[in-house]
């Protein structure tokens, strides 16, 4: 960003750029150019810059490259050179944008009159306030000031150390509402040291999960994702062809669960018993590591009570299905279990299930030179609080927590903070807790400012700021060290926060080297390295077994972080609203899922309001009949329930934190059908596939078979009735099922990409989702061979013969000279006669004028025409990029490179599926794929012989009993 | 020479007025127009004028129509050589829909048009003898003649079963 | 009837015409733009021949052509805004300090679905006038040629350019 | 005149015109408030477009997948309507078919109007009205023109034709009536009457040359009328959705068109050969007939019907069934019922030589036969969009107060123009009556002149 270029005159610049794009239709464009005062060298207008940087979307610490389009970041896209990501981000991720661009950001510093009313101040009033009452808090003692926040990495931490220090407290409570305190604590017991294991998913043949939906929420779920999608990829293992075997143990079918070989349906809260139960039988029937070290007689007698019928009587866990996972467990070569939840007994037994087939080390690693721990513990938390209430502190700065929304109530939160005379708040839109502060200080968004990451060893992620800020916002760290500096601090670690982060990289800088160190952390987005496992050696004197319990006969309420509105913070993103959960299907809203069993016993049906009762309160939610929910659990999704946080989130389904216990996402509960009911909202139709090859999948002995035998005699090809054209390319597609999670990461990515519009839940209801690619979501039919779930993008086909261009009267519908179905969007009059033709339903009709309530209009890409109403939309496979690649190929004056084109949905897939090339190049690594799969392969409604570019491989399921 | 005059004879009777003309076309009087409300094959018959020459013009106007189409379907297709459908470009079959169509809509207006040009409408002046019965229930017959020979044809025109007879300069 | 119909279809027609040609068309250039300085091509590009690209610096790597910024003119026209060889300015002195922005009037205009792109057109060895004009002739910039479609396929079609329509349309 | 009624001369050449002119005489109040009432629906239904105009097709309940409802069924509905004209007046015609004398204008005059009303809905259906026009080729500088090989562009071509010609045949029909009528006329009437009527005065030559012109329009205008239902038909036929995409289309859609077409003819006739005392110039005999039309087309729609299901069971085709098995037990399986009942069973009745001659039960009839072809439509068009290929994206559909408004306005519109043109133009054909007038004598003679 050019020094000389005010924020006002940038706002300006971009509103010119952006003001083509925001308009859509026929609007006249911007007719004022504003030119630079000062050229930028890095920035040619009207080319993208890439800017390397990390995502702070959640804990796991991507590495992304944010594509900046005349100053405004249009889009984020995984960092390559980042191991974590390794080049690809979720669909959170992805939509960090629209964070960043929300139109309910804080614009101006607020302050909150005594009647709770908010008046509009200046930043220098807003900072004399704030350092009037610090000075204040100063004088009245020791640890009057605190700080309650997000851990948001080391160079931050420094910062809020040296602002309290400044003003002579040690109250820094970094607060995380889904923390890791029961694997440390299980780590701790086990293994003696409290950091958290990072797992090689791909090491492994077997997999266990005992309610760890790693695709989904947690650690890591870009990186698992891709190690699970090896995992799954068929190999040759001793037994021959195979992919890995997996394994859910848990009370719903989450989607890591439908990806898993077999979900074995447990009670909330048995999942520890039947680890503990294969345990026993890995032990009786000696399937252990010789050399894991492991005391197994003292093991022997603490899981002696586990054995599987008792445990199947307790459970209700079938006894064939303990020995299966033991069996397929214990023999693999490599295998890895993993677990969920708060249970500290049941990560305690993971970890022993690891370590006694000598999986530490090996598929599950704990790395030296690790970050310290970064979350304060929640006895701590805890503690802050209660101070609070007693009055204890004067001051209490928060930022990048909402304590009011996540906070259990028995750690009332909100009462706590009323307690505190003064509440400054610094983030982007406000929330509920912004809603009890005093003071409500606009902060930067995480691509707007200067930060670092040290999410394991090795990995060290350095965000800059990818643009100038979009509102009249400043860092958190900047605000807290100017308080610090006018306290009258004398040793600060910087003035602002680029400093400390800048000097925090040069201290790691090698001897001599310290500024290329930095120039080349910049450009690659942090410092990378190897880390070596560490040694470690598991305690079995520490053990403790679960007692032999059977099933609560009361409902137990289970909640879980929504794959995209994590524990709340994502609920504010109209993508992340709209996009459905992939196997639920239901957006801008939660639900409670019920098995039908329980439904039918306590007289509830579908989409009824439910209320939810336990000791620490009541919330209601729609009413979502599944077999996929154990009977014994009630399962909602954390997320929803806000009362502030903006348009998007307010006012919309239930908050489960409302009624949960500290430290645990499960609790007993009273469930009573009430008299109301809310629709919940989902873009499916139905779910069975009826028959139909929109979705394929085989088994895997099947394909070790050497593929399915040919189904009857065909008619005689070719069936064409004309001679096919010369394309000079054919854009083609090859899609492995088998590894699709159903993330939605490539629907994410679309969205940005391709600025399709957000409809907002009345338009999901009334059937408009704009979405360009979806995840489609069947189930087999009963007693039908075939996965949990079926889950595979569906994307325009772009097919060969498409059904679409013949009928459309003005050829707005067309066939491109490189093999694309061509959309002209300025040609299309409306006549929505290809949508009706086109049997995959992938064209998109735009019923309104769409809107991109502003800023959002500024995340708009302006290579791709934005659609007014009337018009009729849908995949080109990114068309703006292969023009752009074309273009400078010939430019360059050689031939495309193959690769050098990649869809957005293809490079947002973290598991690698998608893979998009020239169907006329047999040597591209797409057209590859697709021979190395030859038995795999299949077309998406082949028999009407449209001929898509798009070539599925079959999803793979194991054969019932042999899972 | 004799002042020419015309003479109208009205009929109410079709049959009648249709019989007089063939009476008068025997006896090589000339019946300059006959008027009628209705279309009547005998009266036609009886003048018995050659068939219309609009058949000529529709037949033409619909070749023309098919040859339009042709040329504007082939034509507009290979102006951008768009493929739709893996279809050729000049995908023949669905042009004869197009050629059907502009054959019924060229044909059907040079039917009208030449009806409008043959048989002078609009006419902006009326005829000599038209009376507004002939719109309504009337059977007309005009004759031209000689001064002279109207006596003559008066009777003949009374004798068909004219109710009335008159007579105007030419 | 004829004195009736014939003007009011007159009449129709020129309003109709009427309404088309003073119906704001706002993809159209525009020749009546003013700019904030009376900057002039033909000094700059004619007299002093100063090559198109020197200041329209993007031209060939981008798909704007970018309008030059401020540090390009004060490095012909003098250190100080104002030193060196004075250029004429407008309203400039009077009210704004440097660093300013010059809010510059677009004279071409495409909408948002025309995804022109300068830099091939660039590379295919086009000169600017070919679609700008002598613009080295101009004191004001006047377009030349309303930049429609046609315009754009006619070059493309004699060059054997691109003619799908996604590439220009996406 | 009921009482001339045994004399067997009568009526009389001037009987006819007497009888026909006393309609197009100024009408009373009660006329202009029907015809105010009906044009304030119109601009009810026009506010309405214009709002979808300006604020997109979102108004309507249109939906994934259901991009196809109210809008296209209303189209193909007035299509249908408008086909009946066409067969009375040009193929009975050619047929010398005695009885379509006293009803063919108005026939005629519901097909103009109808398929005016019925090329509304493509445009009030398109996304982007304003650009409807790219469907008609024109020379242009993107020369760029309509895809040829699409259905809707031959839908255009068609119903601009079928309009074209109607148009035309109806006024070459109207030439000498409206000279007739202006000889009677006075005022701004007989201004109106001479611009219509060209100067026409019924010279022998000028019967010569219209004979043979209206001879060929009627020739010309019958193979259209087949095309234009078969082009229709084809909108659905050439897509390959199942419930669409089938061979019958053609002959099944244009039975169902004169289907609905006649008993629309029959819907408008009734109360209007009360109101405008005509009651002698349209006979039950010409209401036996057409009843008889009735009778025989719906037996040619339930022998579709049964074929369509015959084929989809013997096809094995499972996509197919399934969109079957849905079209008839799926959520809109009460609509198809409605159609068999309104269609196939209610019309049986007309075997019954004395309903056919009960004009109140003919009427009632007529309503049903138009409300299941409504439902035919329907249930074809949006029933199998909402069943397609893929089950993740199926869906229903509502019509929104918008489509139900703009539908009911069509209603207005046509019913609007028609008593227009029925109070002002002559809405039985006073030349052809007159030609035929041994028929119309023979009619009200007949037995079944009792039972009116």
């Amino acid at each position: 960003m050019p020094e000389g270029l005010s924020r006002r005159s940038f706002i300006k610049l971009a509103a010119t750029a952006g003001a083509a794009a925001a308009v859509p239709g026929c609007e006249p464009a911007s007719r004022k150019l504003i030119p630079y005062v000062v050229p930028d060298e890095n920035v040619t207008p009207g080319m993208p810059t890439f800017y390397a940087s990390t995502c702070a979307e959640c804990s796991a610490g991507c590495g992304i490259v944010a594509t900046v389009r005349e100053g405004r970041v249009t889009k984020l896209e995984g960092n390559p050179a980042d191991p974590i990501s390794a080049g690809s981000i979720c669909a959170r991720g992805q939509a960090a944008l629209q964070g960043l661009y929300n139109p309910d950001r804080l614009a101006n510093p607020m302050v909150r009159a005594d009647g709770g009313s908010l008046t509009q101040i200046s930043w220098d009033q807003a900072i004399a306030q704030l350092n009037d009452h610090l000075g204040r808090a100063i004088k009245a003692g020791k640890d009057r000031v605190a700080f309650l926040g997000a851990p948001q990495g080391p160079a931050f931490r420094k910062i809020v150390d040296a602002f309290l220090s400044a003003h002579g407290s040690s109250r820094a409570v970094f607060y995380e509402a889904l923390g890791n305190e029961p694997r440390r604590a299980a780590a701790q017991a086990v293994f003696g040291r409290r950091d958290l294991p990072v797992y090689r998913i791909d090491q492994a043949q077997t997999l266990l999960s005992f309610s760890s939906d790693f695709l989904e929420t947690g650690d890591s779920p870009v990186e698992y994702a891709r190690q699970f999608a090896a995992f799954r990829a068929p190999r040759q293992h001793r037994s021959g062809l195979d992919i890995g075997r997996s394994f859910y143990v848990g009370p719903r079918m989450s989607m890591t669960a439908g990806r898993c070989d077999r979900w074995i349906p447990a009670a909330p809260g048995d999942e520890a018993q039947i680890a503990w139960s294969v345990l026993n039988v890995l032990i009786a029937q000696r399937w252990v590591s010789q050399n894991s070290g492991v005391d197994l007689n003292a093991l022997a007698s603490l899981v002696a009570a586990y054995d599987p019928a008792s445990t199947s009587k307790r459970t209700g866990v079938p006894a064939e299905a303990i020995t299966a996972m033991a069996e397929a467990f214990g023999k693999a070569d490599g295998a890895v279990a993993l677990a969920g939840g708060d249970d500290d007994l049941l990560h305690t037994a993971v970890c022993v299930l690891n370590a006694v087939t000598g999986n530490v080390g090996r598929t599950m690693l704990f790395l030296d030179g690790g970050p310290s721990e970064a979350a304060s513990t929640p006895d701590e938390v805890a503690a802050a609080m209660t101070a609070m209430r007693e009055g204890k502190i004067d001051v209490l700065v928060i930022a990048g927590a909402n304590p009011v929304f996540t906070m259990p109530p028995a750690l009332r939160a909100a009462e706590s903070l009323q307690k505190v005379p003064f509440v400054v708040w610094c983030g982007g839109v406000p929330d509920e807790t912004a809603a009890m502060a005093n003071l409500l200080l606009p902060a930067h968004h995480p691509l707007e400012s200067w930060r670092d990451t040290f999410p394991r060893a090795g990995v060290r992620g350095l965000g800059q700021p990818v643009m100038q800020p979009v509102f009249a916002s400043r860092a958190t760290g900047d605000i807290l060290l100017a308080a610090a500096q006018a306290s009258g601090a004398s040793s600060l670690p910087g003035k602002t926060t680029e400093e400390v982060v800048k000097a925090q990289w040069l201290a790691m800088a090698p001897q001599g080297g310290a500024e290329d160190f930095w120039t080349t952390a910049r450009r690659e987005g942090g410092s990378f390295s190897e880390a070596k496992p560490a040694a470690v050696r598991l305690n079995t004197g520490a053990l403790r077994a679960p007692s032999p319990s059977s099933s609560p006969a009361d409902l137990t309420f289970v909640t879980f972080p929504h794959i995209f509105l994590g524990d709340g913070d994502g609920a504010d993103k109209p993508w992340l609203q709209e996009i459905p959960e992939p196997i639920t299907q239901i957006v801008w809203d939660n639900w409670a899922e019920i098995h039908p069993s329980t439904a039918a016993r306590l007289g509830v049906s579908k989409d009824q309001l439910v209320e939810l009762r336990t000791e620490h309160g009541v919330i209601t939610a729609p009413a979502l009949i599944s077999p996929r929910v154990h009977p014994g659990a009630i399962a909602v999704p954390l997320g929803q329930g806000h009362r502030a946080y903006g348009r998007y989130a307010k006012d919309r389904g239930s908050n489960p934190w409302e009624i949960l216990a500290p430290g645990s996402l499960r609790i007993a509960v009273k469930v009573n059908p009430t008299a109301a009911t809310r629709e919940l909202i989902t873009p499916l139709g139905k779910s069975e596939l009826m028959g139909r090859s929109i979705v394929e999948a085989m088994s895997i002995e099947e394909l070790a078979r050497g593929g399915a035998p040919e189904e009857g005699p065909l008619a005689p090809e070719p069936y064409e009735m004309y001679a096919q054209y010369d394309y000079q390319r054919m854009w083609g597609m090859t899609i492995d099922v088998n590894a699709c999670t159903g993330c939605s990461a490539c629907v994410a990515a679309c969205y940005a990409e391709n600025n399709v519009p957000v409809v907002g839940k009345e338009g999901v209801i009334r059937g408009r989702i704009m979405s360009w690619i979806r995840i489609e979501r069947y189930y087999p039919e009963e007693n039908e061979p075939g996965p949990s779930v079926y889950l595979s993008p569906m994307l325009c086909q772009q097919c060969n013969h498409a059904p679409c261009e013949p009928v459309c009267p003005v050829f707005a519908a067309y066939h491109t000279k490189e093999g694309l179905n061509g959309q002209v969007y300025n040609r299309c009059v409306g006549t929505r006669y290809c949508e009706n033709n086109c049997p995959y339903k992938v064209r998109r009709f735009n019923w309104f004028i769409p809107e991109w309530p502003e800023p959002l209009n500024l995340q708009l890409n302006p290579d791709v025409t934005v659609r007014g109403a009337g018009v009729m939309e849908k995949c080109t496979f990114c068309i703006q990029r292969i023009q752009h690649a074309e273009i400078t190929a010939r430019i360059e004056n050689r031939p495309l490179r193959d690769g050098e084109i990649i869809t957005a949905c293809a490079q947002a897939c973290p598991a690698k599926a998608i893979s998009f090339g020239d169907m006329k190049d047999e040597q591209s690594a797409m057209m590859r794929r697709r021979a190395d799969n030859k038995l795999r392969d299949y077309r998406s409604l082949e028999e009407l012989n449209t001929q898509p570019a798009i070539v599925y491989l079959r999803d793979l399921y194991r054969e019932k009993g042999k899972a | 020479m004799n002042e020419s005059v015309e003479i109208v004879g009205s009929f109410a009777d079709e049959q009648a007025c249709a019989h007089c003309i063939e009476k008068l076309r025997e006896l090589r009087a000339l019946a300059v127009r006959v008027f009628s409300p209705i279309p009547s094959h005998h009266i036609e018959h009886a003048i018995g004028k050659p068939k219309s020459t609009v058949r000529a013009f529709v037949l033409s106007g619909g070749i023309l129509g098919i040859l339009t189409a042709l040329a504007l379907t082939i034509g507009t297709s290979w102006e951008w050589n768009l493929v739709v459908g893996g279809k050729p470009i000049v995908s023949w079959p669905p042009f004869i829909i197009i050629m059907f169509e502009l054959m019924i809509l060229f044909g059907g207006i040079s039917a009208v048009l030449s009806f409008l040009f043959n048989a002078r409408v609009p006419a902006f002046e009326i005829e000599k003898g038209y009376s507004s019965r002939f719109s309504e229930d009337r059977f007309g017959i005009v004759v031209r003649c000689a001064e002279g020979e109207s006596a003559r044809v008066e009777s003949i025109l009374k004798d068909a079963g004219a109710e009335e007879v008159v007579r105007e300069a030419a | 009837m004829n004195r009736i119909l014939l003007p009011l279809a007159a009449v129709l027609l020129i309003s109709g015409l009427g309404a088309v040609a003073v119906s704001e068309r706002p993809w159209l250039p525009r020749n009546d733009v003013v700019q904030p300085i009376p900057f002039s091509h033909r000094i700059h590009a004619g007299v002093n021949k100063i090559p198109c690209q020197y200041c329209h610096e993007y031209a060939r790597r981008s798909e704007n052509a970018g309008v030059p910024p401020v540090a390009r003119c004060v490095g012909c026209h003098g250190s100080g805004i104002t030193g060196g060889i004075k250029p004429v300015t407008r309203a400039w002195n009077d009210h704004q300090q440097p660093p300013f922005e010059i809010r510059w009037n677009r004279v071409y205009t495409l909408p948002d679905f025309v995804k022109f792109t300068h830099r091939p057109h660039i590379h295919a060895g086009l000169a600017c006038q070919q679609c700008h004009g002598p613009v080295e002739t101009m004191d004001r910039i006047v377009p030349v040629k309303e930049i429609n479609m046609g315009f754009c396929v006619e070059c493309h079609t004699q060059r054997k350019a691109t003619l799908d329509c996604v590439d220009c349309h996406h | 005149m009921a009482a001339a009624v045994q004399d067997s001369t009568t009526p009389t050449f001037r009987d006819v015109d007497r009888g026909v002119l006393r309609v197009m005489e100024m009408p009373g109040l009660l006329y202009w408030i029907w015809v105010a009432f009906c044009f304030s629906l119109v601009g009810i239904a026009a506010a309405l477009w214009t709002r979808q105009i300006y604020s997109g097709l979102g108004v309507t309940g249109l939906r994934q997948p259901v991009m196809w409802a109210t809008y296209i069924t209303d189209f193909v509905f007035w299509v249908g309507i408008a086909h009946s004209g066409t067969l009375i007046s040009a193929i009975l015609f050619l047929f010398r078919t005695r009885w379509r004398t006293a009803v063919y204008r108005a026939a005629e005059t519901m097909t103009l109007f109808a398929v005016a009303t019925a090329g509304l809905f493509p445009l009030v259906h398109l996304g982007r009205v304003w650009n409807a026009y790219w469907l008609l080729p024109y020379p242009n500088e993107r020369f760029l023109q309509p895809n040829f090989r699409s259905p809707l562009v031959w839908d255009a071509f068609a119903v601009s034709t079928y309009l074209t010609i109607s148009a035309l045949f109806l006024f070459m029909g109207l030439i000498p009536d409206v000279a007739n009528a202006r000889e009677q006329a006075t005022g701004w009437r007989k201004t109106f009457y001479s611009i219509l009527s060209m100067g026409w005065q019924g010279t022998d030559e000028q019967w010569r040359h219209y004979s043979m012109a209206y001879l060929l329009l009627a020739g010309l205008a019958t193979p259209l009328v087949l095309s234009v239902h078969s082009v229709v038909s084809w909108d659905f036929a050439m897509a390959q959705l199942p419930g669409w995409h089938s061979t019958i289309f053609a002959p099944y859609f244009v039975a169902g068109a004169i289907f609905s077409g006649v008993a629309m003819v029959i819907t408008l006739l009734v109360p209007m050969r009360k109101w405008l005392h005509i009651e002698d110039l349209l006979t039950p005999w010409h209401f036996d007939n057409l009843a008889k039309v009735v009778l025989l087309t719906s037996l040619i729609v339930s022998y579709s019907y049964a074929t369509e299901t015959f084929m989809t069971w013997y096809s094995g085709d499972k996509i197919e069934q399934m969109t079957f098995h849905m079209r008839y037990f799926g959520p809109w399986g009460w609509m198809f019922w409605v159609m068999v009942a309104c269609n196939c069973v209610i019309p049986l009745l007309l075997f019954s030589p004395r309903i056919r001659v009960n004009l109140t039960a003919l009427w009632i009839i007529s309503i049903f036969v138009n409300i299941g072809m409504w439902f035919e439509r329907f249930v074809i068009i949006a029933g199998s969009l909402a069943v397609n290929f893929n089950p993740s994206q199926w869906g229903s559909y509502t019509p929104s107060i918008t489509e139900i408004m703009i539908t009911v306005g069509s209603f207005a519109w046509f019913l609007g123009l028609f008593s227009l043109f029925a109070r002002f133009l002559p809405i039985v054909s006073m030349t052809e009556l007159k030609e035929g007038i041994a028929w119309l004598r023979k009619a009200l003679r007949k037995d079944y002149a009792k039972a009116a």
